[in-house]
């Protein structure tokens, strides 16, 4: 296993029997994830793509050894998701659902921290270790194994990049989408950091985009604490200031989160920086080439 | 969501925090009318979902009726920032002791909401934070517990606040966290807050905004939203669940992601296109949502070709071809459409695109320039 | 402070659960009117704050309007553990599918608010506890976050309610503990909790009891105070400060502090006398307020004698001795009174006190012994 | 220094500058306790017997080192009161204030507890150790320095044992009052367990009275852990089932709660119990003379 998730993964879904979940447990069975089970209240003994289904986390947990979890319930109702997860004793759980109000997260967030869980997301595509565990909506096939590991607040331009990174034969040790919420589990650097102690990763991409500071902490860390090569790109380089593209996060607002400035940062920090998705590859070879 | 001042102060007002209570004109008669039963001097405030109106000539003093009236008329009308002023605030004036800032906002780094308070009042935070940093007061509220008097206490007298005073801005602190919190804002802001030469507290500006994710919890903000202020379009879109922003350029995109649409912005850059548009028609499209979303682009009659670029993950393939299908069988589209399309059953999309006569384009950066070069 | 069902079930209504809703009469006639609206099969049910009212006959079924009159009659007027019946609970009759108990009280050892339920409804809780008490499923709320609905849903799980009934009762003690929460209760119990032939949940019956500290906060409660339950001296001292309980004795007690107040009844009994009252006049007592105890403890005519019993703390021996003054100032007692007086300017009292001439006994024990004999 | 409060306790008043505030402290210093400081939002400047006001615990803590509390706030104020003090460092405090709604206590009880801070009441008489400091609203002439430990729910009942046991020659190691209010921050159990681990205590006398279970808790726990003889009390042997006797806790509900099985429990667990409080001294004696 790279980080995050893989071989020792045993997956709980919780929301499996909604259209997503059983959607993409399909498709995670399909990939060869270990998922082993999954819960919807009410549903117990029922099966979704081979996998039982219980009434509670706590249950699956003590059934089935689930380690990890993934959660598709709606938003009203992934918070309590959430926590049920945590309680039950799981250390990492990846929360794919979006539109979570904020005042729900603010408290979530403190509770996955006190109880030393993992939290990633809400609101991003999860986590996959090509060849052992696909964790989340990502189309798996685009990936590869590899030594590369990439980290993005954004969902389908991760797709984009890891598909190119694999076109050029650069396969991926992990790629983690950290989401684009206001309040997220799992930073930019904490993945990063997560990849500098990662034996089975060589170099690093960071995908970033407009809007708030985390691309600069990023960069911050990067300065103080990553000797492996990174490269990095930031989409949103033309957007116009003041208007909210899609994200919460991506406004260019009062002079800060322009892509000139996070660009500026990480380049400060050493980090080659592609103008365009299609550049990452041979960045990342040059790159390595003279680490 | 963004609200205005005036709306802003009435939910402060309802969370027991004193405000400069005032009359909403939309026309100079209007604002005469109400100068004239202030019976006092008056502030005239343009009334639009943007900062910088002091400096735009937003905000005006009028000593009689006739002088409210003259200013409503030279500032109803007035763009500010992009935004059409149609109605203004008549508030009494006020005689200012001193001046101070309190706002309420999402610390996204510390994932915890934050106080912030300066005595720095009337200047906007972001200038403080820029220019005198060690003059902002902040206070991390407990993602459990709160914020306690006592902090607020603490808060009043780090600003220098006359013990007297105390009290009274600790419970507008403590009033506009509640604020905050109940009405799932993203922003609760008052600049500035007074102290009157009278010796009260009084909210002298108020702003607010809400999380649009929390809507949902607040049946009554419908009736808040000012259509002036909202583009129609994209409005329309969001209730598709589409996210859609109107640009200059002549090159509708359609996207699924908020970071891949901007990245093709970017690439449409690159190649010296100017995009008409953000949007992002979001995870898991069913085919009606990307015939909508064609609808949003095509009603643009800027726009002179159009990049469709998707990397199916939740979103496939196939879908989204048969969206692009309903939607020509339905619009008849006159410019030319790139399509790009990878990801979960690509293949399949592109064989029903090939079926409808378009071929999609395999990389990103060359539909990019094959859109450019069909729009020149 | 204790309510009715009647007014419980109103306020469990406005928090989202669904209650038997009924009609109260205070008179047969009343009720017969209310069973011939409901049209059909109803309950009378004796409102009184006190539980046991099933086992002495305070609620009865009605097929008719005229069993309804008739049950109404036998049960007004019906003494239950003391309190005496003046009106009743016209509810419709339901088919009862399954019973539950749920509750929250305060878990005083543990600190925590504690949710319980049981599949035994219908039954004293505290019977369950004794008899079954694996049969309770307990939930602390986290004294920060409170309650989770996933937590809730467990407990539905662990009662064995059928999978299409869980979110409905996770719903209800959601509600259940919010209402708990919001109104200051320290009890809130729906007992029992039913779902219904017709498959649909139902508090039958409900229960609330509130922080008499916290009724600052709910001025409305006030309208809630049924006086015919309340004794309107304990009352009247209540709001003095003072905690007066009447009780069948000819010795009426005044002292400071409830522990030693009712020290201070055992002693009494020990030495064969029998307390006519429990009376703490609080801490820091002022004149007016031991003046006032006086008033409560005379105005009853089986007070053959009267202890004061007053150990100084905030209280002043000299402020009590004060008090004391200007009541027999005021009331002309014809009762022998021993005054016991210990503690902080206990010495100045004392002389205050035989410049009235009364003569401070020096122990509590001594005190007593004295009372008795006086009065006998 | 016996238990709680002694001749280390740096004493700051909260509340300093109120009716009862400023009464106690007078009465405090003139016995000897160390009040280094007192707090009243926007006292800053003013003295209260000779005591330096603060506008906040953070101040009054930095600038005079105070280590422990008391709080004689409004009940509105209190559980603020007691925030602040925990959050400005301060290990001890002691809530005399009364009339505090339960639902304010539980989270502050949570607070209090995480911090490994300890509160004392509230709507509790304070703690003394007859000689060294005086920290509450007891009378301090009738304390005398010895060795016998003292824990009560109760206020003047305990004053009236306290004065019995003086009288009989029998000094105070320190004497406890926890409160009779249904969340407070320190119970028997917690005081007998500082009682047994004080060197300067030979025995302790438990002080309780009808209503809760917290009699029957102190037994179990004196069963099990106690070594020094305990003699005790229970106010309210013949108070009649179903009325509430001024403390919350003080009713006799379902059978529970009454003093015969407060006395049984404590009887079997090797305390012996005074049926009056004038009783307390001699059966102190007796257990002291046959430990």
């Amino acid at each position: 296993m790279s980080i995050l998730v893989g071989n020792d993964t045993r997956l709980l879904v919780q929301g499996i029997t909604g259209r997503e979940g059983t959607f993409h447990t399909t498709q995670m069975v399909e990939y060869g994830t270990n998922v082993v089970s999954g819960v919807t209240p009410g549903g117990l003994g029922k099966e979704v793509a081979g996998v039982p289904v219980y009434n509670t986390v706590a249950d699956a947990v003590s059934e089935t050894g689930a380690n990890t979890s993934i959660i598709y319930v709606p938003a009203r109702f992934a918070p309590d998701a959430i926590y049920e997860a945590v309680d039950a004793g799981i250390h990492f759980v990846i929360c794919i659902t979006e539109g979570i109000p904020i005042n729900d997260m603010v408290p979530v967030y403190r509770y996955v921290r006190e109880r030393g869980a993992r939290l990633l997301g809400p609101n991003c595509p999860g986590a996959i270790t090509p060849g052992e565990a696909k964790v989340g909506i990502m189309p798996g096939f685009i990936h590869q194994p590899g030594r590369i590991g990439l980290v993005s607040r954004s969902g389908t331009l991760t797709y984009e990049v890891v598909d190119a990174l694999t076109r050029a034969g650069l396969g991926q040790s992990s790629a983690v989408g950290i989401g684009g919420d206001p309040v997220i589990g799992t930073s930019f650097v904490d993945v990063l950091s997560l990849f500098q102690d990662d034996p089975d990763t060589d170099a690093m991409v960071i995908i970033g985009e407009i809007g708030g500071s985390d691309e600069e902490a990023a960069a911050a860390f990067i300065r103080e604490r990553v000797t492996k090569p990174v490269v990095g790109f930031i989409a949103g380089q033309t957007a116009p200031p003041g208007k909210r593209m899609g994200h919460a996060g991506a406004i260019i607002s009062g002079g800060t989160g322009s892509a000139a400035d996070k660009i500026a940062a990480l380049e400060a920090a050493n980090v080659r920086v592609a103008r365009a998705p299609f550049e990452v590859p041979e960045l990342v070879r040059s790159a390595l080439a003279s680490a | 969501m963004d609200i205005h001042e005036y709306q802003a102060a009435e939910i402060l007002a309802r969370h027991g925090i004193p405000v400069n209570a005032g009359t909403v004109a939309t026309t100079p008669a209007e604002a005469e009318a109400a100068a004239r039963a202030a019976g006092t001097l008056v502030a005239i405030k343009a009334q639009v979902h943007s900062g910088g109106r002091g400096k735009a000539g937003g905000i005006k003093l009028a000593r009689t009726p006739e002088e409210a009236r003259a200013a409503a008329e030279s500032i109803i009308g007035l763009d500010i920032r992009g935004h059409v002023v149609s109605k203004v605030l008549v508030v009494p004036g006020v005689g200012i002791d001193q001046e101070f800032y309190l706002g309420v906002v999402l610390d996204r780094n510390a994932r915890q909401i934050l106080i912030m308070a300066s005595a720095e009042g009337g200047v906007e935070i972001e200038e403080v934070a820029q220019t005198n940093p060690e003059k902002i007061i902040r206070i991390h509220a407990d993602p459990d517990r709160g914020v306690q008097p006592f902090q607020l206490r603490q808060m009043a007298f780090d600003l220098g606040i006359p013990a007297g005073k105390v009290a009274g801005f600790a419970a507008i602190a403590g009033s506009l966290f509640r604020a905050f919190l109940d009405e799932d804002a993203t922003l609760a802001e008052i600049n500035p807050l007074i102290i009157t030469k009278e010796g009260d507290w009084l909210a002298l500006d108020s702003k607010m905004s809400f999380d649009d994710n929390a809507l949902f919890r607040h049946g009554d903000f419908e009736a808040l939203r000012d259509m002036a202020e909202e583009n129609a379009t994209e409005l329309e879109a969001r209730q598709s669940g589409i996210s859609f922003v109107k640009l200059d350029g002549n090159i509708g995109c359609i996207v699924n992601g908020a970071g891949l649409a901007m990245a093709t912005m970017d690439a449409v850059k690159m190649h010296g296109g100017d995009p008409a548009n953000f949007l992002d028609v979001g995870g898991g499209a069913s085919a009606d949502q990307v015939a909508k979303a064609f609808g949003l682009v095509t009603a643009d009659p800027n726009v002179r070709a159009i990049l469709i670029n998707i990397f199916g993950g939740i979103t496939r393939g196939d879908v989204v071809a048969q969206g692009i299908r309903e939607a020509l069988a339905r619009v008849a589209v006159s410019v030319p459409i790139v399509v790009r399309l990878s990801g979960t059953n690509a293949e399949e999309g592109r064989a029903l695109l090939a079926e409808a006569g378009l071929t999609a384009v395999d990389t990103m950066d060359a539909a990019a320039a094959q859109v450019v070069a069909s729009a020149a």
